[in-house]
């Protein structure tokens, strides 16, 4: 548990070390003392509470990578994650993109879900107000993405724009390393169905999305 | 100084996630929220809790009968102006850098007699927590209008200061969220929430410097150790210790970076 | 915070509010024999009932009462309303929130020499129509501002 | 029991302002405890201000009233150094009173 986060912020340092920005004004070992010290903090500060278990520590390398500070990843490395991403995005075993705006606009609207304090049932929201405008009628909207009011409308409900959203909300490391956006698909926090809601909520033409 | 994000697409790179927003609508939205939070400053109910803060300060108490008037909140023994906004900071007798929670339980326990540990272990709200969300009210209160200026000079706050940015940074958690991710930019807004930059100095000034606050969403005093809490549980990690390393690590990190950048308005309103 | 000189009255036992004014010399007993928690106003649930239940009939419009309140309100669980009445002898103010389960919020009965003029905090389910009532000169008057509800937070 | 009230009383020569922050839980009887039960409704039932012992303001609150209340009034006269006292009751007869001096 503790070698595991240990060696994932060993290796955020290598990976940024390789990107060549890790220097600062501190020495390379000074640095590495204290990603060790904040390994060893992490590692002693927290407890399982509920369904949030100790393991939800433990970073894959992606993360590992993305959560070293003054972070600057370099063309090739940017690349590098999103290919890797890509290739792990699991289409829709049916072929079909797209489910129900009206189960979307809910999904979009909870933030629900994988607190300490909710039950394991998979009942999990899908954030999205949170950080982006959506629906033009709720005007309770975050701006941390940004807005996909008209997203039909503009982007057009073909499939390759249905892939390219599909793919986002998979995994939106495919399209943009380090993206803030939660691994929706690839982490299993919404299952095949709910994805398609979602993406009938911003390519649906009959979407309030997409509505004047 | 940010990460740079790329936007390499799948060769539809014209479905770059651009629309306009109608700002006209986005600033009568501003303007009533902007108007519903300054009636709310009229009155702040924190002042009942720092009403009850100094009762407990001076109240003997605990297995020893003693006050807390001879706690050092790291300007000597019974100093509490100014206290708040020097904090956390390293200690001597206890060799650690505390935050003022964590002080405090230092403190109760030393003093009065009072287990830590079951004081730590104890819900938020309740019993001598209840107890603990007064005192920092009130103590807080005492540096109203002062600048920051949390120490760095001895080796385990630099320390605590160079863990808390790291952890700041640390994304995990199924969601992959991290403090970062809703405090490292500018301008950025979660629902109708301004959301401070704390990265920066005058956005940490006035994020660190709300809290500890009054909590209109459940009326209750929440101190910076249950804020920090809830950011926790809402990055779907799981649950931080009272008074761990981490939690400190967080609020150096902060509060070096607001140092003399603003000034404490806690204990606030927040919503 | 120091200046403020707290103290409990002693308990009246049984007596409620008023018997413990009226022992400790504040008020009158007349004055204690008229109040009373006026319970079938605070338990209407539309607006002609509670109109009704404060004897209210059916209030004329005004110009001379303010209600401030903001026009959003980012948690329904505190939504600050004050009332605001420069009509002559203004006796009577009451809060109604048209969308909560029961529309009487607070009510203040005002003697002479207090003017209209109260601010408190209410609660409200959801989006809703707020309603300032004033009794002025024996008349009713009432007024009304829509407050929007939102959602604030991560909602997690 | 119920914490005390936090009162200011400001005097600006003509005319006393009151801020009250009161201490209670205003609980509606409409919210569910996590085990499903309802938690009974719990709040201020009736409130008196007064003024060297004149009453300048009565009030009734519902459970609509926000968790720990805020009241804010004004009355004519009013000295530096008169008594402003505001009690309350709840509906479960739980009272209380303060008094403040008037700056």
């Amino acid at each position: 548990m503790k070698m595991t986060i240990r060696n994932s912020a060993l290796m955020a340092v290598t990976v940024a070390a390789l990107g060549g920005c890790a220097g600062g004004n501190m020495g390379t070992a000074q640095q590495a003392a204290y990603d060790r010290d904040t390994a060893d903090v992490m590692a002693r500060s927290f407890r399982a509470q509920g369904i949030a278990t100790l393991d939800r520590l433990q970073q894959d390398p992606l993360m590992a990578t993305c959560s070293a500070p003054d972070r600057h990843l370099g063309d090739e490395q940017a690349e590098q994650i999103q290919a890797a991403a890509m290739a792990g995005i699991k289409w829709p075993s049916d072929g079909n993109f797209l489910g129900d705006w009206k189960e979307g606009e809910k999904l979009a609207q909870s933030g629900k879900g994988l607190t300490w304090k909710d039950k394991a049932d998979g009942a999990n929201g899908g954030n999205c107000y949170n950080c982006h405008r959506i629906s033009k009628t709720e005007i309770s909207y975050g701006t941390i993405g940004p807005s996909l009011y008209q997203y039909g409308k503009l982007h057009g409900n073909t499939e390759k724009t249905q892939k390219y959203v599909w793919a986002k909300i998979w995994n939106p490391n495919a399209t943009m390393a380090c993206s803030n956006m939660p691994r929706f698909g690839h982490s299993g926090i919404l299952d095949e169905k709910q994805i398609r809601h979602i993406v009938a909520l911003l390519l649906d033409p009959k979407s309030p999305v997409n509505a004047e | 100084m940010k990460s740079r994000k790329y936007a390499v697409c799948l060769g539809v790179s014209a479905l770059a996630l651009m629309v306009p927003t109608l700002p006209a609508l986005a600033d009568a939205t501003s303007d009533g929220i902007a108007h519903y939070r300054e009636l709310l400053a009229e009155g702040n109910p924190a002042e009942l809790w720092e009403m009850r803060g100094e009762e407990l300060w001076r109240e003997a108490r605990g297995p020893k009968k003693a006050t807390l008037e001879q706690c050092d909140l790291g300007q000597g023994a019974g100093v509490v102006k100014g206290a708040f906004v020097t904090l956390p900071r390293y200690f001597a007798d206890t060799k650690r850098v505390q935050d003022l929670e964590s002080r405090l339980l230092t403190c109760m326990e030393t003093l009065q007699g009072i287990p830590a540990a079951e004081v730590a272990a104890t819900p938020f709200g309740k019993g001598e927590q209840e107890n603990i969300e007064a005192l920092v009210a009130w103590i807080s209160a005492e540096s109203r209008g002062m600048q920051f200026n949390v120490p760095t000079s001895h080796p385990e706050e630099k320390r605590m200061y160079e863990v808390g940015k790291r952890a700041f940074h640390f994304r995990g958690g199924p969601h992959d969220f991290g403090c970062v991710t809703c405090h490292g930019d500018d301008g950025k807004r979660i629902r109708l929430q301004d959301l401070p930059n704390l990265t920066q100095p005058a956005d940490a000034a006035r994020g660190f410097g709300a809290w500890p606050a009054y909590r209109v969403s459940s009326g209750e005093l929440w101190s910076m150790q249950r804020r920090l809490n809830d950011c926790f549980r809402q990055q779907r990690f799981p649950y931080p210790l009272y008074g761990s390393d981490v939690t400190i690590a967080l609020s150096t990190y902060l509060g070096v970076t607001a140092n003399g950048a603003g000034e404490s308005i806690a204990p606030a309103i927040k919503r | 915070m120091n200046t403020q000189r707290r103290q409990a009255l002693k308990s009246g036992g049984a007596l409620g509010l008023f018997g413990v004014l009226v022992a400790a010399g504040l008020v009158t007993a007349e004055e204690a024999r008229a109040a009373g928690w006026d319970k079938p106003a605070f338990d209407a649930k539309t607006m002609d009932d509670a109109l009704k239940a404060l004897g209210a009939g059916k209030p004329g419009e005004s110009s001379d009462i303010m209600l401030n309140a903001p026009d959003i309100a980012e948690n329904g669980a505190v939504v600050p309303v004050g009332v605001k009445s420069s009509l002559p002898g203004t006796e009577f103010i009451a809060i109604l929130i048209e969308k909560n389960p029961s529309m009487l919020a607070a009510s203040f009965t005002l003697p002479d020499g207090t003017p209209g003029d109260i601010s408190t905090r209410v609660k409200m389910g959801q989006t809703s129509s707020v309603y300032a009532l004033v009794k002025a000169d024996g008349k009713y008057f009432m007024v009304s501002k829509e407050i929007k509800v939102t959602l604030g937070g991560c909602g997690g | 029991m119920a914490g005390p009230m936090r009162i200011r009383a400001a005097s600006n020569g003509t005319e006393t302002e009151v801020k009250v922050l009161m201490s209670h839980e205003m609980e509606t009887g409409q919210r569910k405890d996590p085990s499903g039960a309802l938690i009974p409704a719990h709040h201020i039932t009736e409130l008196t201000a007064t003024h060297n012992g004149r009453v300048v303001l009565s009030g009734q609150f519902g459970p609509a009233v926000s968790k720990n209340p805020y009241l804010q009034f004004r009355f004519k006269g009013g000295a530096k150094g008169d008594k402003v006292t505001v009690s309350w009751v709840d509906n479960k007869g739980d009272k209380r009173s303060d008094e403040v001096v008037v700056s």
